[in-house]
């Protein structure tokens, strides 16, 4: 294991307090260590639907990057790929509550579901209506009464932005979880690793990636994928993503769409633009217009080598409300 | 021991303290296996947590000892476990409020506690999670329980169908959590929470002597 | 060697056609692929001074992805970490001159001054009139009459960004030399590598770097660093990045500075926060105002995991062009 | 060979691509050990490229062979050693502008190439740079001549010199180019330049059977 880190129970203590120093003009951190949270600097926007998302660390710039202005109002990180507890939501639920309600962006995984909703129950103990978006976009995962269902991945990025700038322009908070829903129900992705992350307590790889293969349907927890093939060009690779993703999506010709290459931490962007270049091909073969897009590492794993692609259908609202001004550590556009 | 009582409980925290120090390493690489690698370090931190407050903790009744493991560890652990260990302890709790329990109270603390695992987790038995090693060592207590047995082979006998139970994952394919994701890959993998569950179960029994 | 590619021969026309498409709102690639360079997409802006940079690729997003308003007019990406021919470089600088003239800003490595000397000489002697600047921030590397002199590597992203500032504001070449110039003499930085980066071409890793060990002094071409040392914690490592470049910069209490942790391509950002938290508290022990930071992946080897610390010391007009408005693929605020 | 012409120069082009193509490997590795890994890539490049340009290249002098290749390596070859290179070859042409060069002079093109990548480059001998193989191979050139031997002589010893001199890189620390950040670390490699440039002299002694 190689990183640049002290004792691995203070990797996340430290690279928020690095984080919030960093950024100290946009965000804050939490008093009290034992419920850290980052907020925005000026706290809760009165009479504003507040918006707090969180999980387990090791996604970075996922979610405390996305705080600020046009996005969201708090963000609980985790110990590493694990969803926090209650304690800290319920207070970043508080300190994002302007008074007209919150909204929780859950990724749908089994420990971010129960965390937020048991913090929900005691923020509603205490008067702050709460309502959550579970976000499951991971079309590499069966959705079915079988399973856990799908996975939330990139399209969370994609629906945090949309979703705090429906916020910021005075959406209620039903009207607020109407645009997340859009963006959900509108959203797929799906991801390949090349190489496994390091989990820093574990100190071993998540799993064994020998030289030329690679993980398809890989999440962002460096759980294994569905399936392990061949090491092939980037534009094969490309095309094994995108597939699935078409399919679910049912997209037709003419639609309008914002395409997210994102890159899971370890993989150089130039890399990252390669794949864009094809996936934007096959989308414009199809006659679809991509209108917007996104390339970075937004939505990672540890140093993990890989990407995922995400592809979201736009309309009117959902494009403006993209396009509106944002000002996070991690994305910043208008201001 | 024909009743177990607070301070059974008591070493019951420390005894299981002490097993998930002991095997951390290997629920870590349980999870890695099918799941995210972190199911070791969470219940570690969790039981480690607990000890310390267990320093100068009074309790009257066993309730009073569970109930502080489940605010511990729904307040500690996260992940799916997290919660579920929680809601799993917090039932349990309910159903011990008596200084002292006999198999049959074994029995019903350990049914409270599959029930509350069932009722936020929603898995069935068979669905590769801790389910598969709690409902059988609820099962085994209760008919122990029902044979006259002692609470002490009580939770023996849920100690044993908990670790059978969490074999019994191995060639499953998973329905709930993490592995879910996995489909056929999570085959020949032993669930980490059922595996954590078991070693609990084990801690119980040891602490009562059995 | 795992990467996201097709043909290695294939890896920079395509990763720019893809950088190109995904934003094209702000920049353009060359029509001539043969002399293949990317500007802003307006073209040359009258009347002010035109900035072109470039060198080998494999270092994004530098220097395509600092294109834009308030920073580059043209960027010239050369074979990965091969400098660029004149030819693109000449074509780069007609593309970007406004009739103000031109500054080159060139990293100081033997094969980027002499390429970009040329190409000089060739603009020149077409009446455009250009100027150099030559970086050279690199503390890991003797600055001595036996050596190619110190490597220019992170100050770099923050000069672009300074005399962007300068030029687009209208001053003329000599005072943009001027400004760029003092970035430079202000600037200093110094990287670790904790793993090698593997050029496409040559299939294997830079070096061969075995666990428990890291690299100090590295450059941004995977070149060995000066010297191999156990792996050691974040803030050991930190300290031995921190202190050559404090010793050479000299810094006094009370000094503004700019704090920039870069990655270089492979490590996640939580460990750069890491790193910035320990940088941040020695500075400010030295009695150091942080006044302003950049915290990410700006100047890359690829996919090496590592780190750099730069530290640009600021006075007000350093600050005031720092601050100014900045639209690039990479870099973005104000606008 | 007594004097040597526009067709051997043509040979020494596609002699220079064969070598240049079977150590790619070679010099990428030489420059992994103290550079960036490219130069292999970059040579190759040049001398894929230089070989399509000849196709059809029509000559009249030694010197217009030698501009196309001065020509076609700064243009295509990047890197310290394109422009060196592209020097090297263009103050070479100059100084061969007839049909046929006798030993002489050969060893007037290669002491101007010399002086082009002095020039350009400022290296001296013993810096550990490509100097180290083209010096003693223009002094070697130049002692043939003086003698009275003949161009396939010099090339013959400007070839061995310049072998030797690649060999002589290795003990040395780099004061020059990328290598010249190790410091220590450089010695016991060689210089890839210093090897390429053997290489293509080698390849001009072939050209002219000796
Ligand atoms: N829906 C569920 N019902 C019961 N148990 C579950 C459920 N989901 C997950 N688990 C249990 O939780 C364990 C994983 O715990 P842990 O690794 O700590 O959390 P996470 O999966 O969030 O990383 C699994 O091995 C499984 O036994
Ligand atoms: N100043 C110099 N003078 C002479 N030769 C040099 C000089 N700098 C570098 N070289 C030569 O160039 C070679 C490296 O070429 P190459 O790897 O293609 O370029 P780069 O160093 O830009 O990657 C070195 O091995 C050395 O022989
Ligand atoms: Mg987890
Ligand atoms: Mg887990
Ligand atoms: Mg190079
Ligand atoms: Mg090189």
């Amino acid at each position: 294991m190689k990183k640049l880190i002290n004792d691995p129970n203070d990797v996340v203590p430290e690279s928020v307090e690095g984080f919030v120093l960093a950024h100290s003009d946009i965000i804050v951190g939490s008093d009290d260590p034992e419920t850290l949270f980052v907020s925005r600097a000026g706290g809760a926007v009165s009479g504003k639907v507040g918006l707090v998302s969180g999980g387990g660390s090791g996604h970075e710039p996922l979610h405390g990057g996305f705080v600020g202005v046009g996005m969201l109002d708090a963000a609980v990180p985790g110990p590493v790929f694990t969803s926090p507890t209650p304690d800290p939501i319920l207070a970043a639920t508080k300190a994002a509550d302007g008074g007209a309600g919150v909204l929780h962006i859950v990724k749908n995984y089994t420990g971010d579901v129960l965390n937020f909703e048991t913090a929900a129950e005691l923020a509603d103990a205490e008067d702050i209506p709460v309502k959550a978006i579970v976000v499951n976009d991971d079309v590499a995962v069966e959705d079915s009464l079988y399973t856990a269902g799908r996975r939330g991945v990139g399209g969370t990025v994609l629906l945090e932005k949309i979703a705090g700038a429906a916020a910021e322009r005075g959406d209620d908070l039903d009207a607020v979880l109407a645009v997340a829903t859009k963006v959900n129900d509108n959203v797929r992705s799906m991801g390949v690793a090349l190489t496994a992350c390091t989990v820093p307590h574990a100190g071993k790889p998540s799993f064994d990636l020998p030289e030329g293969e690679i993980e398809i349907g890989i999440g962002i927890h460096g759980e294994p994928g569905r399936r392990r093939i061949k090491a092939a060009p980037a534009d094969e690779i490309t095309d094994l993503l995108l597939d699935p993703i078409l399919e679910d999506l049912g997209l037709a010709g003419g639609d309008d769409v914002l395409l997210f290459v994102n890159g899971m931490g370890g993989t150089p962007s130039s890399e990252l633009y390669i794949v864009y270049r094809h996936a934007r091909a096959r989308l414009e073969a199809l006659g679809t217009n991509v209108t917007r897009s996104l390339v970075g590492n937004y939505i990672t794993s540890l140093e993990m080598q890989g990407a995922s692609i995400t592809v979201l259908r736009l309309d009117d609202e959902t494009t403006e409300l993209w396009d509106a001004p944002v000002h996070t550590p991690a994305l910043r556009w208008g201001l | 021991m024909t009743t177990v009582g607070v301070d059974w409980a008591l070493d019951w925290v420390r005894c299981s303290a002490a097993v998930v120090t002991e095997h951390r390493e290997e629920l870590i690489d349980l999870d890695r296996a099918i799941g995210d690698g972190d199911h070791g370090e969470n219940m570690h931190r969790g039981y480690r947590i607990l000890l310390e407050k267990l320093d100068g903790f009074e309790a009257a009744t066993v309730g009073d000892v569970l109930k502080l493991v489940a605010t511990t560890l729904m307040s500690k652990v996260g992940g799916a476990a997290g919660p579920l260990y929680g809601t799993a302890f917090l039932r349990g709790a309910k159903a011990a409020d008596s200084a002292d329990l006999d198999a049959a109270g074994v029995a019903a603390v350990l049914a409270a506690g599959v029930e509350g695992v069932v009722a936020r987790g929603k898995a069935e038995v068979g669905d590769k999670t801790m389910v598969d090693a709690w409902h059988p060592a609820a099962a085994a207590a209760q008919e122990v329980a029902d044979s006259g047995g002692s609470a002490g082979e009580a939770l023996r006998a849920a100690a044993d169908a908990a670790r059978a139970g969490a074999e019994s994952t191995e060639p499953l394919v998973a329905r709930k959590g993490r592995a879910s994701y996995l489909g056929e890959r999570a085959i020949g993998h032993r669930d980490p929470g059922a595996q954590s569950s078991a070693l609990l179960l084990e801690a119980a029994a040891a602490a009562a002597g059995a």
